[in-house]
């Protein structure tokens, strides 16, 4: 199945995939959590640091010059990486739960009150239900949360009517980090502008796994992180539209998103800078650059393609095992397959399949609300990226056959 | 037996097994021996929530001994909470508390004890040293 | 004057101090931006990456529990650094300015109400500015400043005056970034304890330069950058009272902040991760303890004594350099010389010195309302660190008699 | 002299210097050598703000071309500033909005041109070209 796809060159990329763990070589299926990082984009940190490490924007001397040359044109790769249409449009923020967090602040300031609602669906990560749950009670406002049916998909007819007039945003995911289904986020998009509601976009599990283009989808807003898409830790991206940059209020004051700064009065730097406040992350941003280039470089519609093939060969395969019980029946899955083996605690699982070289995830995956509505307490989360293979499905598959035999 | 006799024991018991599958197996085995808590004890109370995994535990304090219960809804854990109990369990409040529980390093299981560890099981001992101590002061 | 401290074997920890710019040797005087890293420190980021790279807390398997190890040692390490009283009150941030932030928000939603005074003083960076008057907007508050005098020292009667009973916080930096001056701190924080005012202290030019004692300093909150530390971008500390951080509501919602998340309740996790939302920088914060251990190995007090002598050393000579103008007449500083060359814009002689291969910072050193105090409308700064050398400073005076030639 | 004439006159004389300094120092004699601007025109509405150097620029349209008087308050920005209006002052609006300004490269102060300089000195050029585009739409 691997053949138009060179899986094993790529991995070749990953020094950590040569790790062992308790003997095994290691499986790594816990990419939705955090992705591996190929040798190029750690490299680039390391260049960063020894060739031209100094503080960004407006200094005189070279090394300052070559670093924010380095840190804005790192703004211009992630612009064309979710094609936007202007770097302007890119903010640097530390990850996507920031990003969200300064929408939500941001975004609450200039145009919600008292009263008005925000609308977000069953299956958010808690890092888009809190920042707004937090918003509506400073602004004494309304969360609404559209349903979803027993399969974990979004409740369409209900959204609609959900619609209504005083919902000032919905924040959305685009791809579930629980469950793998993506949402029809274009038509989503288009219901909410026909009643003037701007949507913001969490696309943290999307951006590693197909191509996105902010504008296709016409997204007000659009959010993910550098780790979670073969960068370094620290780094988020905010992409917003220039008319919504412009309109909000700063979220965080200091360095950099200033004008001018007087005790009376201080006016603030223009988008995006306005959003930037301190000395930003001007190495992660360059490694992020580097993270997409080399995606970019295999290319997103290959990857999408590859790890298809992947979840479907591992659904396979996997419901082939005694007691193998899948969340949630839906025809596509973006590189995550949640399940539980029947009548064996997720924690238990997820501990001895450690134990046999693989990594997954157990829990409630900080999604406890999705959790709740689909019945479950836990769940075992294997998630794929385009560096893992079939053979790492198998040796799943064959530890999962052999822990469920130590309960049964 | 002392408590550390039935350290020793323990130890001995997973030393004779060299693979680490068929020492969880036992880990496993014990956890499943483990009887069911009474349904009255399963109450917030005498809850520890782990982020994995839940324990209750309860505690008796009969003629200068500490009788401990527990149970956890996972398997792994209910081998960890039955061998803690066969170790603590009917000791007095003083032994409990000047125990050293090397067992739990030399069965190579340490790692549950790590605070960055979410399974509940650190603070199910610590809880156990608690309730020594408060009734070793009642 | 370099006996006792081996500068020449600390210089070869720093791959950059051995780079070029136009054909010189770098010499790196703008430090108060931001600091070289040591190769250990690079190598840490490598390592990590490289071995246990994987997303920390909450995960069963063995990378993850590395990484969340390595995270929660450095918060160890951290707390040892400054000697605060237990791990649990250092917050990790993205830096100085994000820690100021978070408590201009947490603890203006926590104490603060309409009518209320925020304390500041007249040489606080921008990042120590903004963010209280952005509070004061919200919240309808004042924000008054305690004078300085014409050499740029704090006016300590005037401050007395201002600690009236309407002032719920002070915030002060512990040494200007533009001039160098140490602040009293102590004798700040116990005046302002009498009066029953917390006080916030911005150590971002300090810890760098000596050993800082949270403690000993009685300081309530203290918080600093660690890129200013000789470690990686994209990381900050807040350090923070135990009693503080549990009334302070939090900052930023979603993942890890969280204890339980429903959509009629959401409970926050214990400190410090109430106020640590979203995946953290957790590569960044192994590096940082990796930043500390290096200067900690070698000694902060040494580290201060050396710098002191290399700064007293630069005073002299660069009083020789004809036209040389010192900003403020102070006994001591830390690290920073700000100066003019009369008659001459200082952007004209950052400029110029960069062509010689000498960095340092022009212009308003994100201080305006000093400069404006100080009657300058930009200044040279020329900022050191303990791998700077006396030999690099008669590179600096030699250019700047150059420079000085060549406009008169 | 065209446009390029300038260009090339001004490139031959920095390409006889060989020192970075000694052109430096030509650039620092222009600069000292550009008359001051009318205390008129040193007005909010004719500055461009650098965040480092700030820049004053004023256009007047006669008989077809465009004549600029400028100054700065920094001696480096006053020199390039000399060198641009020895090219495009007194041009045509067409010629100004048509010409490729390579002298600027050639005599290696290309990074005076970048966005992330914050001298003035790519914003004074825009503006040249936005009076230019003005003049020629009037
Ligand atoms: C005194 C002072 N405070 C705050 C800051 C802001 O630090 P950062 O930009 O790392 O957030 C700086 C550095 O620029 C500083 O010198
Ligand atoms: C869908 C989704 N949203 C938001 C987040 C939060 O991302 P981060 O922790 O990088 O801020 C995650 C990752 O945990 C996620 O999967």
């Amino acid at each position: 199945m691997e053949s138009k796809f060179d899986v094993a060159s790529i991995r070749k990329h990953f020094p950590i995939l040569e790790q062992k763990a308790y003997g095994h070589p290691l499986v790594y299926l816990d990419n939705a959590a955090t992705t591996q990082k190929p040798r190029s984009v750690v490299k680039k940190i390391e260049e960063a640091y020894f060739s031209h490490n100094a503080n960004v924007h407006r200094a005189v001397h070279l090394l300052s010059q070559q670093a924010t040359e380095a840190h804005e044109a790192a703004r211009v790769v992630v612009q064309q990486f979710i094609n936007a249409a202007e770097p302007d449009e890119i903010v640097f923020t530390r990850g996507t739960t920031e990003s969200i967090n300064l929408v939500a602040f941001s975004f609450g300031e200039a145009f919600c009150r008292e009263g008005d609602e925000i609308l977000i669906s069953s299956m958010e990560h808690h890092s888009n239900i809190v920042p707004w749950q937090l918003l509506c009670e400073r602004k004494k406002m309304t969360l609404k949360v559209i349903p979803i049916d027993d399969n974990g998909c979004l409740l369409v007819d209900e959204y609609e009517k959900l619609l209504g007039p005083k919902v000032k945003l919905l924040a959305i995911t685009h791809v579930s980090n629980v469950l793998g289904i993506e949402n029809p986020i274009k038509q989503i998009i288009e219901k909410a502008h026909k009643q003037g509601v701007p949507v913001l976009v969490d696309g943290a599990q999307a951006v590693a796994h197909m191509p996105v283009d902010v504008r296709a989808l016409d997204a007000d807003f659009y959010t993910f992180s550098s780790h979670k898409v073969f960068g370094p830790t620290g780094v988020g991206v905010l992409y917003a539209k220039r008319s919504f940059l412009e309109q909000m209020p700063p979220y965080q004051g200091g360095g950099e998103m200033i004008d001018q700064v007087h005790f009376e009065k201080t006016t603030y730097n223009r988008i995006p800078f306005k959003f930037e406040a301190g000395t930003p992350d001007f190495i992660g941003t360059a490694a992020l650059a580097e993270a997409l280039r080399f995606i970019q470089e295999i290319g997103l519609d290959k990857i999408a393609d590859y790890e298809k093939q992947l979840v479907n060969y591992a659904l396979q395969e996997l419901s082939k095992v005694e007691g193998f019980q899948l969340l949630g029946n839906i025809p596509e899955r973006h590189a995550i397959i949640p399940f539980q083996l029947k009548g064996i605690h997720a924690y238990d699982v997820g501990l001895l399949l450690d134990k046999l070289g693989i990594a997954v995830r157990t829990g409630h995956h900080c999604a406890q609300p999705l959790m709740e509505r689909l019945a479950v307490d836990s769940c075992v989360r294997a998630s794929f990226a385009f560096y893992n293979t079939s053979s790492e499905v198998d040796r799943l598959q064959a530890a999962l056959k052999k822990i469920y035999k130590m309960f049964n | 037996m002392s408590i550390d006799e039935v350290q020793d024991d323990i130890i001995q018991a997973f030393d004779e097994i060299e693979d680490w599958m068929d020492k969880y197996q036992l880990l496993i085995d014990m956890g499943n021996s483990l009887g069911p808590l009474d349904e009255q004890y399963k109450k917030p109370q005498y809850l520890i929530e782990g982020c994995q995994s839940r324990v209750w535990i309860h505690a008796e304090y009969k003629e200068g001994k500490v009788f401990f219960e527990a149970e956890s809804d996972t398997v792994i854990v209910k081998g960890l909470v039955y061998l803690l109990l066969k170790v603590l369990s009917g000791r007095t409040p003083d032994e409990i508390l000047k125990t050293d529980l090397y067992f739990i390093e030399r069965i190579g299981l340490k790692e549950h004890l790590s605070p960055t560890r979410s399974n509940g099981f650190a603070a199910m001992l610590k809880q156990i040293r608690n309730y020594a101590l408060a009734f070793k002061l009642s």
